[in-house]
Parts: structure tokens; C-alpha cells; sequence
């Protein structure tokens, strides 16, 4: 691991030739300013964030991660930091986020604890990063194992021309005989509605109303009940349209003065006789 | 002869996942040098036989295909039961009641031209089929009824549908009260219907 | 017990012919009334163990495909999958293993924050779909994987996940009370795509 291996004393050809050469910054010569403060890489991009770095320096340790020294890794990640500051690089937030984080860790583990501390010990904070860093890593190799399968599409092919199963939707209908037939004969009834003659009503026209009344009213000397001048039968719209073709032939023969009109409470029954003096 | 095992495992796995049926020549591309792809092929036929798939040659291509007497089970049909329109059941009682009838005698007797799909969907429902056609201008196709509709409602002739006394009598055939709305065709949104002349003399409006 | 040879038949020629995996119901739709489908399916498979096509069970579902032993013979077949990135694989990965996680939970374990395309690409593969909420505050929604990952991956269970065993025995699978990301007080506000502005160098690529 190139780690090791202070910058400025690496071949920055070689370190960028070599794959493991991640944490090593090196100048870049193909950058726009191309002088002595030109924009420096470093090949974080190699990582995932803080805890892949994190990961990678721990496996320089060639140690399980289970008997990893938190504290010589705490120095790995700082000093990795404190390079990449010399050389003016932009660090993510997290990046930085972390190195407070294990510098605050690194203070922990070599202050003696404090008495009736109620925040987890350094001890604690430690293993934790520990069992974090375990998780990323076993993750890692299992899902290696996952990938490295015989893969459906892949390794092994399902058939690669299926006849395919069809469901074929068979279109029943559904009709009876009762709705038939009653279609049939709304259709011969709507036939005689083409020709259509609307009925003719039973009325009792004005004319006659009025024809009936002069001749009935001259009997009269008496208030007599309007209704008494309605014609006798027919149904009930006959009996709408009679009272109401009287009721004007009134208001006629009042208005030419040949009948007096009263009514005594409102709704109520309209009496009517022959003007006096005609 | 005896073929070695794994040559008839692979030529069985190639010709399974393959898209297309495959020569001999492509087989043999894929198999050690020196097998014998011919015997090989017959021989993996021979298993198959009688199987529900089935390893066959089409001249020059061989493939696996499923069993054809099986054919039946790679279809299977769902019955989607589906209301006929008021149309289609009013054009199927006409085609009933005066087939054989043509496209324009239903439109005669509806008194609204018929669109497309009616005629179609009976045609599709087998109740309803093409018998001919009339000597007349124009030699319009004529419809009739099917054994199918016979079946489906029950009656073993058409001249057992009722006849317009038997529909009176049951009540089916009652003069109804037309509305000036519906004799106007108001209530029909459907643009296939003719609009009806409007026959009212002006004495008529009661007001 | 005895079973139909027929059914055999049948089920072999359905399977063969199903252009997706089946269920044991879909099946036991297409052969007869009264067929015992686990039955015919166990002794197809039985048939078929050993040759050039299995009959494989990936969770509820069956299909046929060639034997993995051939993989050399099927690779030049087809082209290569589309490489997945680092991140979706440990993604997956911690999908499958961790089931059912929340996106939290994934930004946990990888210590980074998930890029938005990750998820969405494993969830248009068809290989992690949305399981439900945890009811926990802002009920968030938990994910897990699916048929078509079991599938794909040639696993009859989830179970059957390897090293499966191993990580809960070393108790890396279980929940961790106070995430890192807690313990050092931080609040998760890194944007969804964090990205290092630093120009990359062409040799950069690993591979």
C-alpha cells in the first residue's frame, strides 16, 4: 500500500498508474492552470465516503477487522486528512464531519475516562465504529458472493423461445329472452310514434263557455255558485279545462259589464249573477 | 454407439435457451470437436418423445416445441360476459322477427341508422349471420337468425317467438304514452339517430 | 402414490411454454380439477435433475432453465448485463440481507448519503419493491426484495442467501440502536448526491 509513502517523496506517475494508489494525493498536470498551484486531485473518488475510506485504510492493517487498533486507524484517517488540507483540497462535508469526529475520539481514548460520565465511553464509541465498519465490509462480500451466482439471464437461460400461454377472453353475451321481445315491441309501439299526432285533449273551449254562460246566466237573479254553470261529464282534465274556460268567460262577461263577481274569503267559492239594470 | 451423456446435456441446454431453431452446424459450433451431432440429436428426440415437449426436426432446423395434443392447454379461454347495447338487442329482435332482413330494413323499422359495431357484435355473438342476398338494387347482404340464438334463448324454432297478439296479450305491446321529448329524440344523445320532423300544428299546444 | 402421466405431461408443456415463472396455482389452473400439482411438480423436477434443463423452484414460483454447470455454453448467448455501479450492488445487497430497511437504514450501513437514481434502478430491475411503512416516526417506507430477485439470482428462498448464516452469527445483521451517524451527532443534511469537486484524472478508472 502506497499509503506509507509521504507524497512528496512518491513518483506521482507511479502512484497514479497504481490501482491501490486511492489515498495518495497527486498533483494534476492535465488541470487548467498547469503551474505550481495548479489544482491538485486526490483520489477520493475511489471511495464511497468517510467509512469506505475508513474500511480501505483499516484493511492496510492485515488484520480482522474484529482485532483492528481503533487508534492506529484514528492516525491513518487524520494524517490522510491533514494531507489533502496541505495540499488546499476541497474536502466533502462528511468527509471533514468524520475527522472532528475521530479526532474527538482519539482525545477519548487517550484521556483517562472521566467519572460518572454519562456519555458512552471511548471504549464503547470505538466498538461501535467497529461493528460499522464490520457491517460495511461483510456486506460488501456477501453481496460479491451475490453477484458472482449463476445468474438467471446470464448463466443459465430460460427458454428462449416460449410458445407463451395465452388466455383468450371469449366474449359471452348476455341477453334474455324477455328483454328481446320487450325490445321488439317498444320498437313496433315507437313505430306508431313515427307518425306522431299528439292526442286531442277534451276541452271545454272558451267560445263555449262563453255561449253557455250568456245563455245560462239570464236565468239567474240570484249569487250563484260558478261551478252550477259548468258543463255536466267528462273526466277530470275535461273538468280543469271546463272550470277554467268559465272562470274567464266570468271575468269576460264582468268586464263588459253583464255580470257582477264576488267571493267572500279568498279560495273560496266564486259566486257570480246578472248585472242588475240589463 | 454410446454417446457421451454431457454432449446430449448440452445440445439439450443450446437448443432450450436458443431463440431460433438451430441447424445441426450451429449445434455442433457449440459442441466439443468430434461429437456427433446428428446422433446426438436423434437420440435426445428419442427421450423426448412422447413427452408434453417435444424435440423435433423441421427440414434443415431442429427445436423444441410442446407436445401437440397439448396445444389446448396453451390456450385457455376466460368467457367475459358482456350486456348487449339497447341497439344490438333491439337490431337482433328485428333480425328475428323479419329475417331475412338487410342493413337498411333495420334502419327502416328502427327508424335510426345503425352504426357499425352492431351488426358486428351479433355477427361476433353468433346469433346473427349473413344468408344471402336480396335481388334488388344494390344486391344488399340479408341477415338471419342462428342455431345459436335459437340455443341461447331457448326456443326450438323462430316460428316460436311470439307473435305481436301473443306480445299484446302479455302486455309487451301496451300503446304507450310518447312524450314530446322522446318523439323528438331528445333523450338520445346517440348521433346515429335521425331527428323527427317536428309535426305539430300550432292548435295543437294546449298552453 | 400414483400420479397421471398425463399431468405430467401437461405440467412439463405448460411450464415450457410460460414466457414468465409460475405459480403453483397458475398451473393447477390449466390441468385438471383435482390435479396434485406439488406432487407432479416434485417429480418433474426429479426428472429433470441432472440434465441440460431444470425444473427449479425460486420462491412460490417454477420455471425451467438451463443447468448452471453449462454457463460457459450460455454466456456467448447473450450480452452482457448491464454493469450494475458499486453503490446499487451494496444496495441490493443490504436490501436483501437486512430486509426489509428503510433508505435510512441503507445510508447507515454504507455511511453515505443513497444517490436518488440507486434505488430506483433496482426498483425498475423488478429485484426491490416497497414493502409497507415502519411505524416509526415520519413512517418511513421499508423495502425488500422480490420473486424476480430470487429468480435472477438462482435462490429458493431468501434463506438460502449466502453467508446468510454466517453474518447473523456474527450479529452483523441486526438493527444497531445508535447509528455512527447518531453517535457522532450528526444530522443526516448531506444532499442526496454527494459529490467531490475535484477533477478526476482519465487513468482513474478501476474498472
Amino acid at each position: 500500500m502506497t499509503n506509507a509513502v509521504p507524497p512528496e517523496q512518491a513518483d506521482p506517475e507511479a502512484i497514479a498508474d497504481s490501482p491501490e494508489a486511492f489515498d495518495a494525493p497527486v498533483r494534476d498536470r492535465s488541470g487548467a492552470g498547469g503551474g505550481d498551484d495548479g489544482a491538485l486531485v486526490v483520489r477520493l473518488d475511489a471511495y464511497e465516503g468517510p467509512l469506505d475510506l475508513l474500511l480501505q485504510l483499516a484493511r492496510t492493517q492485515k488484520v480482522d477487522l474484529a482485532k483492528i487498533s481503533i487508534l492506529a486507524l484514528v492516525e491513518q484517517y487524520l494524517a490522510f486528512i491533514n494531507e489533502a488540507r496541505r495540499f488546499k483540497l476541497e474536502l466533502a462535508a462528511d468527509y471533514l464531519v468524520m475527522a472532528a469526529w475521530l479526532a474527538y475520539l482519539k482525545s477519548r481514548l487517550l484521556l483517562p475516562p472521566e467519572k460518572d460520565d454519562e456519555e458512552p465511553s471511548a471504549e464503547e464509541l470505538a466498538a461501535r465504529l467497529q461493528l460499522q465498519l464490520q457491517r460495511l465490509e461483510a456486506i460488501r462480500d456477501v453481496a460479491a458472493r451475490l453477484l458472482g451466482r449463476d445468474r438467471l439471464g446470464r448463466d443459465v437461460l430460460p427458454r428462449g423461445a416460449p410458445e407463451g400461454l395465452a388466455i383468450v377472453k371469449r366474449a359471452a353475451f348476455d341477453c334474455t329472452l324477455y328483454e328481446l321481445l320487450k325490445a321488439y315491441a317498444d320498437i313496433r309501439t315507437k313505430g306508431q310514434a313515427a307518425t306522431y299526432q299528439p292526442r286531442r285533449r277534451p276541452v271545454w273551449s272558451l267560445e263555449a263557455a262563453l255561449e253557455r254562460l250568456e245563455r245560462l246566466i239570464g236565468r239567474t237573479i240570484q249569487w250563484t255558485d260558478l261551478m252550477s254553470f259548468l258543463p255536466d261529464g267528462g273526466d277530470a282534465d275535461f273538468r280543469r279545462s271546463a272550470l277554467a274556460s268559465t272562470f274567464v268567460a266570468t271575468l269576460e262577461m264582468a268586464r263588459l259589464g253583464r255580470a257582477d263577481l264576488q267571493q267572500l274569503e279568498p279560495f273560496g267559492p266564486l259566486y257570480l249573477k246578472k248585472r242588475e239594470g240589463e | 454407439m454410446t454417446l457421451d451423456p454431457q454432449h446430449l446435456r448440452m445440445a439439450e441446454a443450446i437448443l432450450f435457451a436458443a431463440t431460433a431453431p438451430l441447424k445441426d452446424s450451429e449445434i455442433a459450433d457449440r459442441l466439443p470437436d468430434g461429437a456427433d451431432v446428428p446422433a446426438i440429436l436423434a437420440a435426445l428426440a428419442d427421450q423426448y418423445a412422447g413427452r408434453g415437449v417435444e424435440l423435433v426436426k423441421r427440414g434443415p432446423v431442429w427445436l423444441f416445441q410442446t407436445a401437440p395434443d397439448l396445444a389446448f392447454l396453451m390456450r385457455k379461454e376466460v368467457d367475459e360476459l358482456k350486456k348487449l347495447s339497447r341497439a344490438a338487442v333491439e337490431t337482433l329482435a328485428i333480425v328475428a322477427y323479419h329475417q331475412p332482413v338487410s342493413r337498411a330494413d333495420i334502419e327502416d323499422i328502427r327508424g335510426v341508422s345503425l352504426s357499425k359495431g352492431t351488426l358486428d357484435l351479433l355477427l361476433e355473438a353468433g346469433w346473427v349471420k349473413p344468408v344471402g342476398r336480396r335481388e334488388a338494387p344494390g344486391r344488399p347482404v340479408i341477415y338471419g337468425t342462428t342455431v345459436e340464438f335459437l340455443a341461447h334463448f331457448g326456443l326450438e324454432s323462430i316460428k316460436d317467438l311470439p307473435g305481436l297478439e301473443e306480445l299484446k296479450g302479455a302486455g309487451l305491446l301496451e300503446p304507450q304514452e310518447v312524450s314530446l321529448g322522446e318523439a323528438m329524440g331528445v333523450e338520445r344523445t346517440v348521433p346515429e339517430d335521425v331527428e323527427l320532423e317536428l309535426p305539430l300544428p300550432p292548435e295543437d299546444e294546449e298552453g
